[in-house]
């Protein structure tokens, strides 16, 4: 295994000679030399090091321009001498390749700033054609797609023809067919072949290059070209549809996550309950806490923050959600319109608490590795961390559902919530299950906190950002219908989503409020109503 | 027709109310005009502006409970109506700047002239006239509370439902005049404005004015909620509340009543608002907030509802404990009190300061009466209450 | 008592506005607690009144009115959004007080009671541009913004100049979103899709406070990377990245007249006595601060200066004035209140700092009155020679005072 | 084409066809009724039968899917909503006692005075003296005069359910339409309260719903008996009583 | 089996019960009669402990169950038929049937046939909505779910109220069949004073918040109750 990824860097180096051949012939200078220029601290002269040291053929320089890039490239701006600390933390001189013992004193990291990142990138998407990870090799083929450069194309060419997994040829084949779409003298049944390739790709980028070929072409050409351009926006059109109910589902799931919670306080108990923001404001806190616990004594287990974080919020909000059931809303019992006045109350005193714990800044609060990043579905960019919002959002509301309907819990609650007095004289314990049912609210209003730390700020205000889209994804699916709840989350969701594109964030949030309004007149009682006697009794 | 429905409204509690807003609405005033700055009686000018902006929002707290204390109307938007009427008298305010406005074009006011505005907006027009404002700040939110009223009322939605829409409702109007594009200068809305009526808004004797007018404003709302809910559409009020169905089987068109309290009330919110721009010297888009609303219905329930003079008591409290709280040693605590204020008067005062106080002082008051009219009847031989009084 | 001078903090300590003045609240204490160790101001310890306007505009003018009348503050130092400003300025102009303003805004002001000390568009947005015009070599511009009167007026001003420099309509989108908008999807989504025509693009950002944190965790999600399409911020810095996961922003860019990163001796003297003032070894510094820790200054040198407390003598003394600022050069105050500063374009780094990667050569004064819009293109504020905030050259007028 | 002038029928209320689902529950099935100005009329059926759901027809409450309910030969009820149809003179006594609890039990029946509904009318209304004499009468007649500044809310059930008939009194309606009136009364009062429907009904039009049988022979009426949503049987109390049918879904053996 | 001693009971300063005292022995019905307003109800809510009383105590199996809350005397065993019903109007039919199980053991946890054998009604309806049912049908359905807790005391507060004459006799025979079971004590209030002769073992008649004629079903009189409760 050794020996083959050695064989591979006998090609790179090779390829890297090639592209020097090709692409700048003879720069001169000595490869000290240009490391030397690292030491300098100036974007432009590390600009040029950085020119020299890819074209130079030398076998380490894919070895400064990645630890370039990852900011492992030290200088020392008295010896002028350029260090590069390998990944396992030995450090070697990046001219030579020597083993140094240690860094001197002095030695700063090589700054970057972004043009100098392009060209670290351009200069890496060369060595990195023909890595041996797929991964890296499909990114360069990608980069080389966008600036289709003439000068790539014979590297190209001894990649597509090695290349066996799949995505990659076809990264090549795109990058391949860009590069010859604007090669001067390239012949027309290459130009097309490169249109249908670049039409099957399919994407803005795909377009941008087509409605970017300048010009003098064959008429064939250009029409072939507009025919792409054109059947690509149809699609792309289509694809937008997509997007925006994805987006959709996920803001839908977002809504949903922080209402859920309220649709038990508020649907099933009645309470109006102000303070339920900060519920889910006090799980995003656990979060951050759990997280801060992970990051000074065990870093490692960073991406499970999250899997400790969803019992310890629910486990925190909920006791808290208990206590005040105990202390304050169990004596409000009867009197719903007073509930609004203490747990507003309670609200200010939880924010400001929060405020005086934690300061009143937002904190970090980071994504773990499976919850960063996005891929694509087509042309629809799908995000980790929305994803998993909209699976976990969907699992919390089943297990709700299936505990208020099966569990006796559930009916007790329900019973309770319905005849307070008539449950106690059925033998229902009926304090401790209200306590439960606040309690379980919050624990839910909690979790949601931790899903919501995952896209939004944790600060002190985190909570009243949401309590009044959770009040009107409530009421808009009918109070005290779990299924009124999700249905009237995604619809808002959906429907806002497909309103901002033509009217704007702000204006689309006008017409989403106006259209409640409009939509509980026609029915009063929410999307989901209750109807029959059973609810004017 | 008219007197009957007064008198009728005037018990001893609403008496002595309506006297001690009119002694301070006089006093205060006199007091700071005329004694020497920095006596011990004299109250500074800060905090003359500072007690009218506590009886604006007294009238906003009536205007509530006539709506959610009597007839159960709990409104979590009547902020809107109350910012509306601010506008309006904003936008008079605006309008008299005239070209002293910092790039002195004599018609747009200056966030006009800098965001490129060619020329006064339609709606702006009739502004500069002091009765056309006024007439807008009971007109524009009596027509929108005239309008959604009519809708919803219309359509049978009520308790939360209600309450939410009314929600939706400011927080659309929030989102809207934040928009610079709407026309009344976005999130910095209206402000320096120089002067009423040709008065300085600023000079000592405009600001004793504006608070003797607001005293009366609030005298004259006091009285018009007591006549409302004192006459027998009081009791048909109480009955929607709570019985609504109930109330329609009886042949009374619920609607009706509703909107017209709403719109009443409404139109009581526009003129606490705009006394109320003119004296805190700003209106903006903030003003619209659901919070500000949630926290008129708090005031409310903290005097008391369905008590009228606990409204207007509460309001005070409530907003001179938050004037207290923010200053000094306890600024950074003061939301824990305010919170723990909320939290107590609820738990330990469940009908409100003024309420709870009726239900300590009805029993015994009720003792005296009967022992009263025991008496009397024991003297002239009579213990039919006249009927027709 | 009369043994003591007064100074008036006015920044909101609760509400949604607490999360960035709070600092600034703590700022002032933390200078005066330091003058005071040197002695105080012409011989009296200054004595802070802090007030809590809890992020509510009209209780702004209020606690404003009390600060002067019932604590009778000789200054106060308040305000951070641009509307709470115009609810306090009728109330310093009543009273003549003065107040220190230390955060950037949209300019078109000029008052003879406040002293602004945060950066007019001239100081901030235009060089922004400039630099990404230049070293980036950006075509096509995204303007975004929360829904509010700074970011407007910023991006109208920046419209224009940009229009001025050849950019097409076309290549420039302005996109405005509510107040503590959090879902950004769609709008990441369609900065990418204007960013994909192959043209080099930026997004210019006035998002205000709260979102930003949901729109940094959207474009990193999304992968936009600062070398495809670059962010510039006006209104990030270390406090607000101090919220963020910064490693996907890497090489997004904010513009700002100090950066606590700046290797200076001032600086790193300054942060170390913060940082052991809050008790807080990772505390940061921002622009905010640094404008108050000037303005303070400056406020200190005038009041020696004119041997008084006296707001007239203080304010006729404080345009020529000059303070150090924290970066190594020397701001003075101009006689249309606002003063100079050096602009700074910053790089986010991994660690939550920024690294400067360009800077102006010199200091740039503050313009209260925009040129590149045509209402204001005349008009130059002088509380010197022509005693006016609103000087029209053209008809040497001074506007606004019934002309 | 006149509809307006020309009468239907000269039935003071008159139902045909009437059909009425709840999601796919059928409470009311083809019913057709007919009540002449100045009857009495007695509706028994079994528990689930839809006595109370006609009622809800009548007053609008409920709309029918199907069907005609006409008042006074020449008013479609099933077009007009519950405040149009008490205005027209149709009072109700529901099944289970609703009075207005938070207010006094004269203020009660002031309310239901059949006085000027308007906002207008009650706002400037003031009582004149009639009408607190007709509210003695009535508080007498319901035996609650002593109770008269007696929160209504604080009252028995029984004593609700004289309120209620109270109210109706007050009311002063042409139709009224009485559910389970002697439910939860003693004998005694079961027999006053027939006394005073029988007094009633002498210049009004009474349908009254009951399951207590002594009250309906006592009533000496005509009888209907609605059994799953439509008539059952209808004739005297004697002829219904011993209506096979009639007996096995209703009276029992 | 329950044993009421002396309890008066308070509506702020109102007086409802004053002084009541009763016995109710397993096997056997006892009939609680009175007139509109002289404290029955508020009698059973004294006992299931819906309502605090000012004196007085109640014991139940031997036990002093005075100072219990509502549920811990459910759990003991009291069954209560509430005036009004008070069924739980959201849950269904069968949910409505269920509440009752809280005091019962897991094993013990189903709906006994009885219940559906005396209500054939309710097992048609099993998925409705309780609060969609007519009252005759709410009625069945409160006494079957405080069936369902097995009680040892059952309360009814007039059962007969709205009840179709064919019904009053099944749950006359209900009760019959109830009280033949031999362990369960049964307190019926009524007005209703043919049926509460017929299955009444022992009778109070009440007035003003006091018992003011007791008697046995051997030494009863329905002309004299009736006189009684008339007056
Ligand atoms: N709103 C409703 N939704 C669903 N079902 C209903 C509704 N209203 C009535 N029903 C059903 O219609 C049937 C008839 O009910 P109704 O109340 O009219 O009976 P009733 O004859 O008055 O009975 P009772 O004598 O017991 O009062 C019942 O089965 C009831 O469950
Ligand atoms: N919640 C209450 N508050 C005040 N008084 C009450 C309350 N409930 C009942 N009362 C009064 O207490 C007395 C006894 O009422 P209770 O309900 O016990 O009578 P009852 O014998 O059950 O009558 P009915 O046969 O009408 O049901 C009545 O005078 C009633 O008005
Ligand atoms: N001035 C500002 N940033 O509002
Ligand atoms: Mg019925
Ligand atoms: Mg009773």
């Amino acid at each position: 295994m050794f020996a083959n990824v050695l064989e591979r860097f006998r090609t790179l180096a090779l390829s890297i000679f090639l592209v020097a051949a090709f692409a700048v012939p003879a720069l001169a200078g000595p490869f000290e030399d240009a490391v030397g220029k690292f030491a300098n601290d100036d974007f432009s002269d590390t600009n040029d090091a950085i020119g020299a040291v890819a074209s130079s053929g030398n076998p380490l320089a894919f070895a400064i321009i990645s630890a370039l890039q990852d900011g492992r490239l030290m200088a020392d701006p008295d010896t002028r001498k350029v260090y590069v600390t390998e990944p396992n933390g030995k450090i070697v001189d990046a001219a030579t390749a020597e083993p140094v013992a240690s860094l001197p004193a002095a030695a700063a990291a090589v700054r970057l700033n972004n043009r100098l990142r392009r060209a670290v990138e351009a200069a890496l998407g060369g060595l990195t054609l023909l890595s041996p990870d797929p991964a890296k090799r499909i990114h360069a083929a990608q980069s080389v797609f966008k600036t289709h450069d003439e000068a790539m194309l014979p590297l190209v060419d001894e990649a597509l023809k090695n290349e066996t997994v799949k995505a990659a040829r076809l990264a090549f084949t795109e990058a391949r067919a860009a590069i010859l779409l604007f090669k001067p003298d390239a012949t027309d049944a290459e130009k097309l072949e490169a249109i249908a390739a670049i039409k099957a790709r399919g994407d803005q980028e795909a377009m941008a290059l087509l409605t970017g070929l300048t010009g003098d072409q064959p008429a064939a050409i250009v029409s072939a070209a507009a025919n792409a351009t054109a059947a690509i926006q149809r699609s792309l059109a289509l694809w937008s549809m997509v997007q925006n109910a994805w987006y959709g589902l996920s803001l839908g799931s977002v809504l949903l996550l922080a209402a859920i919670g309220l649709a038990i306080t508020f649907g099933v108990m009645g309470v109006i309950n102000m303070a339920h923001g900060e519920m889910v404001m006090i799980g995003a806190y656990v979060t951050f806490v759990v997280q801060e616990a992970i990051r000074t004594s065990y870093p490692g287990l960073f991406d499970y923050s999250l899997l400790m974080a969803v019992p310890l919020a629910f486990i925190v909000a909920g006791a808290i959600g208990i206590l005040i059931e105990r202390s304050i809303i169990r004596f409000l019992y009867g009197r719903p319109l007073e509930t609004l006045l203490a747990t507003w109350g309670l609200s200010l005193v939880l924010q400001q608490a929060v405020r005086t714990m934690f300061g009143p800044t937002n904190r970090e609060v980071g994504n773990p590795s499976w919850m960063s990043g996005a891929f694509e579905i087509g042309q629809v960019t799908i995000t980790y961390n929305r994803l998993w919002i909209l699976c976990f959002t969907l699992a919390v509301f089943a297990i709700l559902l299936a505990m208020l309907r099966y569990t006796a819990l559930g009916l007790e609650m329900r019973a309770v919530t319905q005849n307070r007095r008539m449950a106690a004289s059925m033998g229902i314990a009926t304090s401790r299950v209200d306590a439960l049912t606040f309690g379980l609210g919050s624990g839910i209003a909690g979790i949601a906190g931790v899903a919501l730390s995952q896209i939004d700020n944790v600060s002190p205000n985190l909570g009243q950002s949401y309590i009044i889209d959770s009040f009107m994804v409530v009421v808009f699916g009918g109070v005290g219908n779990l299924w009124g709840t999700l249905v009237g989350a995604f619809t808002l969701g959906i429907a806002n989503k497909f309103l901002e594109p033509v009217a704007g964030a702000v204006l689309g949030k006008i017409a989403i409020l106006v259209l409640i309004i409009l939509f509980i007149q026609k029915r009063p009682r929410g999307l989901f109503a209750l109807k029959g006697r059973a609810v004017e009794a | 027709m008219m007197p009957h429905v007064l008198t009728r409204s005037l018990d001893r509690s609403a008496t002595v109310f309506l006297a001690v807003v009119a002694a301070v609405g006089v006093l205060i005033p006199l007091s700071n005009l005329l004694l020497p700055a920095g006596s011990m009686f004299q109250v500074p000018t800060y905090l003359v502006a500072l007690f009218g902006k506590y009886v604006c929002y007294a009238i906003l707290a009536l205007a509530i409970d006539l709506i959610w204390g009597y007839c159960g109307i709990l409104s979590l938007g009547h902020g809107a109506f109350f910012a509306l009427g601010g506008y309006a008298m904003g936008m008079y305010l605006m309008r008299q700047i005239g070209s002293r406005g910092v790039y002195g074009n004599p018609i747009l006011p200056d966030f006009m002239v800098f965001l490129n505005y060619p020329k006064l907006p339609w709606y702006w027009h009739g502004f500069d006239m002091f009765w056309f404002a006024a007439l807008m700040v009971i007109l524009v939110p009596g027509l929108l509370a005239f309008c959604f009223g009519w809708l919803a009322f219309r359509s049978r939605v009520t308790g939360v439902y209600l309450s939410i829409i009314t929600q939706a409702m400011t927080y659309a109007l929030l989102l809207g005049f934040f928009r610079n594009d709407f026309g009344f200068g976005g999130n910095n809305g209206l402000t320096d404005f120089k002067d009423i009526l040709g008065f300085n808004v600023q000079a000592d004797g405009t600001r004793a004015a504006l608070f003797l007018l607001s005293c009366l404003a609030l005298m004259i709302t006091f009285l018009i909620c007591r006549a409302v809910v004192t006459s027998k559409l009081g009791k048909v009020l109480i009955a929607v509340r709570d019985a609504e169905s109930r109330t329609r089987f009886l042949g009374y068109r619920v609607e009706s009543y509703k909107l017209f309290v709403f719109t009443l009330s409404a139109c009581m919110a526009g003129v606490a608002g705009a006394l109320y721009v003119p004296q805190v010297g700003i209106i903006n888009p903030s003003e619209f907030a659901p919070g500000n609303s949630i926290e008129a219905v708090i005031w409310v329930a903290v005097g008391g509802r369905g008590t009228l003079v606990g409204a207007a008591l509460g309001a005070v409290v409530v907003n001179y404990a938050k004037t207290f709280f923010t200053s000094g040693a306890l600024a950074p605590y003061w939301l824990f009190m305010l919170g723990a204020l909320f939290i107590l008067v609820t738990l330990l005062l469940p009908k409100g300061i003024v309420g709870t106080f009726n239900a300590w002082w009805e029993p015994w008051r009720a003792q005296r009466i009967t022992a009263n009219a025991e008496s009397a009847a024991r003297e002239d031989g009579v213990s039919e209450p006249n009927p027709a009084e | 008592a009369d043994d003591t001078i007064k100074v008036g903090v006015l920044h909101s300590l609760s509400g949604t506005m607490a999360i960035s003045e709070t600092t600034l609240k703590d700022t002032i204490l933390f200078l005066i607690d330091e003058q005071n160790k040197k002695g105080g101001v012409l011989g009296k310890k200054l004595e802070a009144v802090v007030v809590d306007p809890a992020s509510n505009w009209p209780l702004f003018a209020e606690k404003a009115r009390e600060l002067i009348t019932k604590n009778k503050v000789s200054v106060v130092f308040g305000c951070w959004t641009s509307v709470s400003r115009k609810s306090v300025l009728p109330v310093f102009k009543e009273l003549n007080s003065i107040l220190f303003y230390p955060v950037q805004y949209e300019g078109e002001e000029s008052e003879r009671n406040v002293f602004y000390t945060g950066a007019a568009p001239n100081q901030q947005a235009i060089p922004a541009v400039d630099y990404l015009m230049k070293d980036e070599k950006v075509k096509r511009w995204v303007l975004a913004g929360t829904d509010y009167v700074y970011p407007r007026t910023t991006n109208k001003i920046l419209e224009a100049y940009l229009k001025s420099k050849g950019v097409k309509q076309e290549d420039i989108m302005i996109n405005y979103t509510p107040f503590g908008h959090s879902d950004w999807q769609t709008i990441v989504a369609d900065i990418k899709k204007f960013g994909s025509t192959g043209k080099k693009t930026a997004v210019v950002s006035t998002i205000n406070g709260d979102a930003n944190v949901p729109f940094y965790k959207e474009l990193g999600n999304q992968g936009i990377k600062a070398t495809d399409i670059p962010v510039v911020a006006f209104s990030v810095g270390e406090e607000e990245l101090a919220g963020i996961d910064t490693k996907p922003l890497l090489g997004h860019l904010a513009a700002w007249n100090y950066f606590q990163s700046i290797k200076d001796p001032g600086n790193e003297k300054f942060i170390k006595a913060w940082q052991a003032y809050t008790k807080n070894p990772k505390r940061v510094t921002n622009d905010p601060m640094e404008a108050h820790v000037i303005g303070f200054d400056m406020w200190v040198k005038a009041v020696e200066k004119v041997k008084s407390v006296d707001a007239d003598k203080v304010i006729d003394a404080l345009p020529g004035i000059e303070a150090k600022n924290l970066t190594g050069g020397t701001s003075k105050m101009l006689p249309n209140h606002h003063i100079t500063k050096p602009v700074f374009i910053g790089e986010i780094k991994a660690n939550g700092q920024f690294d400067v990667v360009w800077k102006t050569p010199g200091l740039v004064a503050g313009d209260a009155w925009s040129k590149e819009l045509e209402g204001s293109k005349d008009l130059i504020g002088d509380w010197v020679g022509k005693k006016c905030g609103n000087y029209n050259t053209k008809t040497n007028k001074c506007g606004g005072q019934g002309s | 084409m006149n509809a307006m002038e020309t009468r239907a029928t000269s039935a003071l209320l008159y139902l045909d066809g009437v059909h009425v689902s709840f999601d796919g529950f059928h409470a009311i099935n083809n019913l057709s009724l007919t009540l002449e100005p100045g009857e009495m009329r007695a509706i028994i059926g079994p528990n689930g039968a839809g006595k109370t759901t006609m009622m809800d027809i009548i007053t609008g409450k409920t709309k029918p899917d199907e069907g005609e309910v006409l008042f006074d030969g020449v008013t479609d009820l099933t077009r007009l909503d519950e405040t149009r149809i008490a205005e027209l003179g149709i009072g109700r006594k529901f099944q289970k006692p609703t009075v207005f609890e938070s207010q006094t039990i004269q203020d009660n029946l002031l309310l239901a005075l059949n006085v000027d509904h308007s906002v207008k009318g009650t706002l400037f209304w003031r009582e004149t003296r009639s009408e607190s004499e007709r509210i003695e009468r009535v508080l007498e007649t319901i035996r609650l005069t002593d109770a008269r500044n007696r929160l209504a809310g604080s009252l028995s059930h029984g004593q609700k359910q004289w309120l209620e008939i109270g109210m109706l009194l007050a009311q002063d309606p042409k139709l009224l339409l009485v559910d389970e009136p002697v439910a939860g009364m003693t004998d005694v009062e079961t027999h006053q309260t027939a006394e005073l429907l029988k007094e009633i009904n002498k210049d009004k039009t009474i349908m009254v719903v009951e399951h207590d049988m002594t009250f309906v022979r006592e009533l000496g009426v005509k009888v209907t008996c609605l059994h799953e949503g439509s008539v059952l049987a209808e004739g005297t109390i004697d002829q219904v009583s011993s209506n096979e049918r009639v007996i096995e879904v209703y009276l029992g053996r | 089996m329950l044993k009421v001693d002396n309890i008066s009971l308070y509506y702020g300063a109102a007086q409802a019960l004053r002084g009541v005292s009763l016995k109710a022995e397993p096997g056997k019905v006892m009939c609680v009669l009175g007139r509109n307003g002289v404290g029955k109800t508020s009698l059973l809510r004294a006992l299931v402990g819906q309502y605090p009383i000012a004196s007085g105590s109640i014991s139940f199996d031997g036990a002093d169950i005075t100072g219990l809350k509502p549920y811990e005397r459910a759990r003991k065993g009291i069954g209560f038929v509430p005036q009004g019903r008070e069924i739980f109007p959201l849950l269904t039919v069968e949910e409505n049937l269920k509440t009752g199980f809280g005091p019962l053991k897991r094993d013990d946890r189903n709906i006994p046939d009885d219940v559906f054998s005396l209500f054939p009604v309710l097992q048609t309806m099993l998925g409705r909505r309780g609060g969609d049912l007519s009252g005759g049908q709410q009625q069945q359905l409160a006494i079957g779910r405080a069936l369902v807790m097995r009680p040892k005391l059952l309360l009814l507060d007039e059962p007969t109220e709205g009840i179709q004459p064919s019904i009053i006799k099944d749950i006359g025979r209900a009760i019959s069949y109830l009280r033949s079971l031999g362990n369960i004590a049964i307190v019926l209030v009524e007005q209703y004073l043919d049926f509460a002769c017929e299955l009444g073992d022992s009778f109070a008649v009440m007035d003003r918040g006091a018992v003011k004629y007791a008697c046995d079903r051997s030494t009863m009189d329905p002309a004299e109750i009736s006189r009684q409760m008339a007056l």
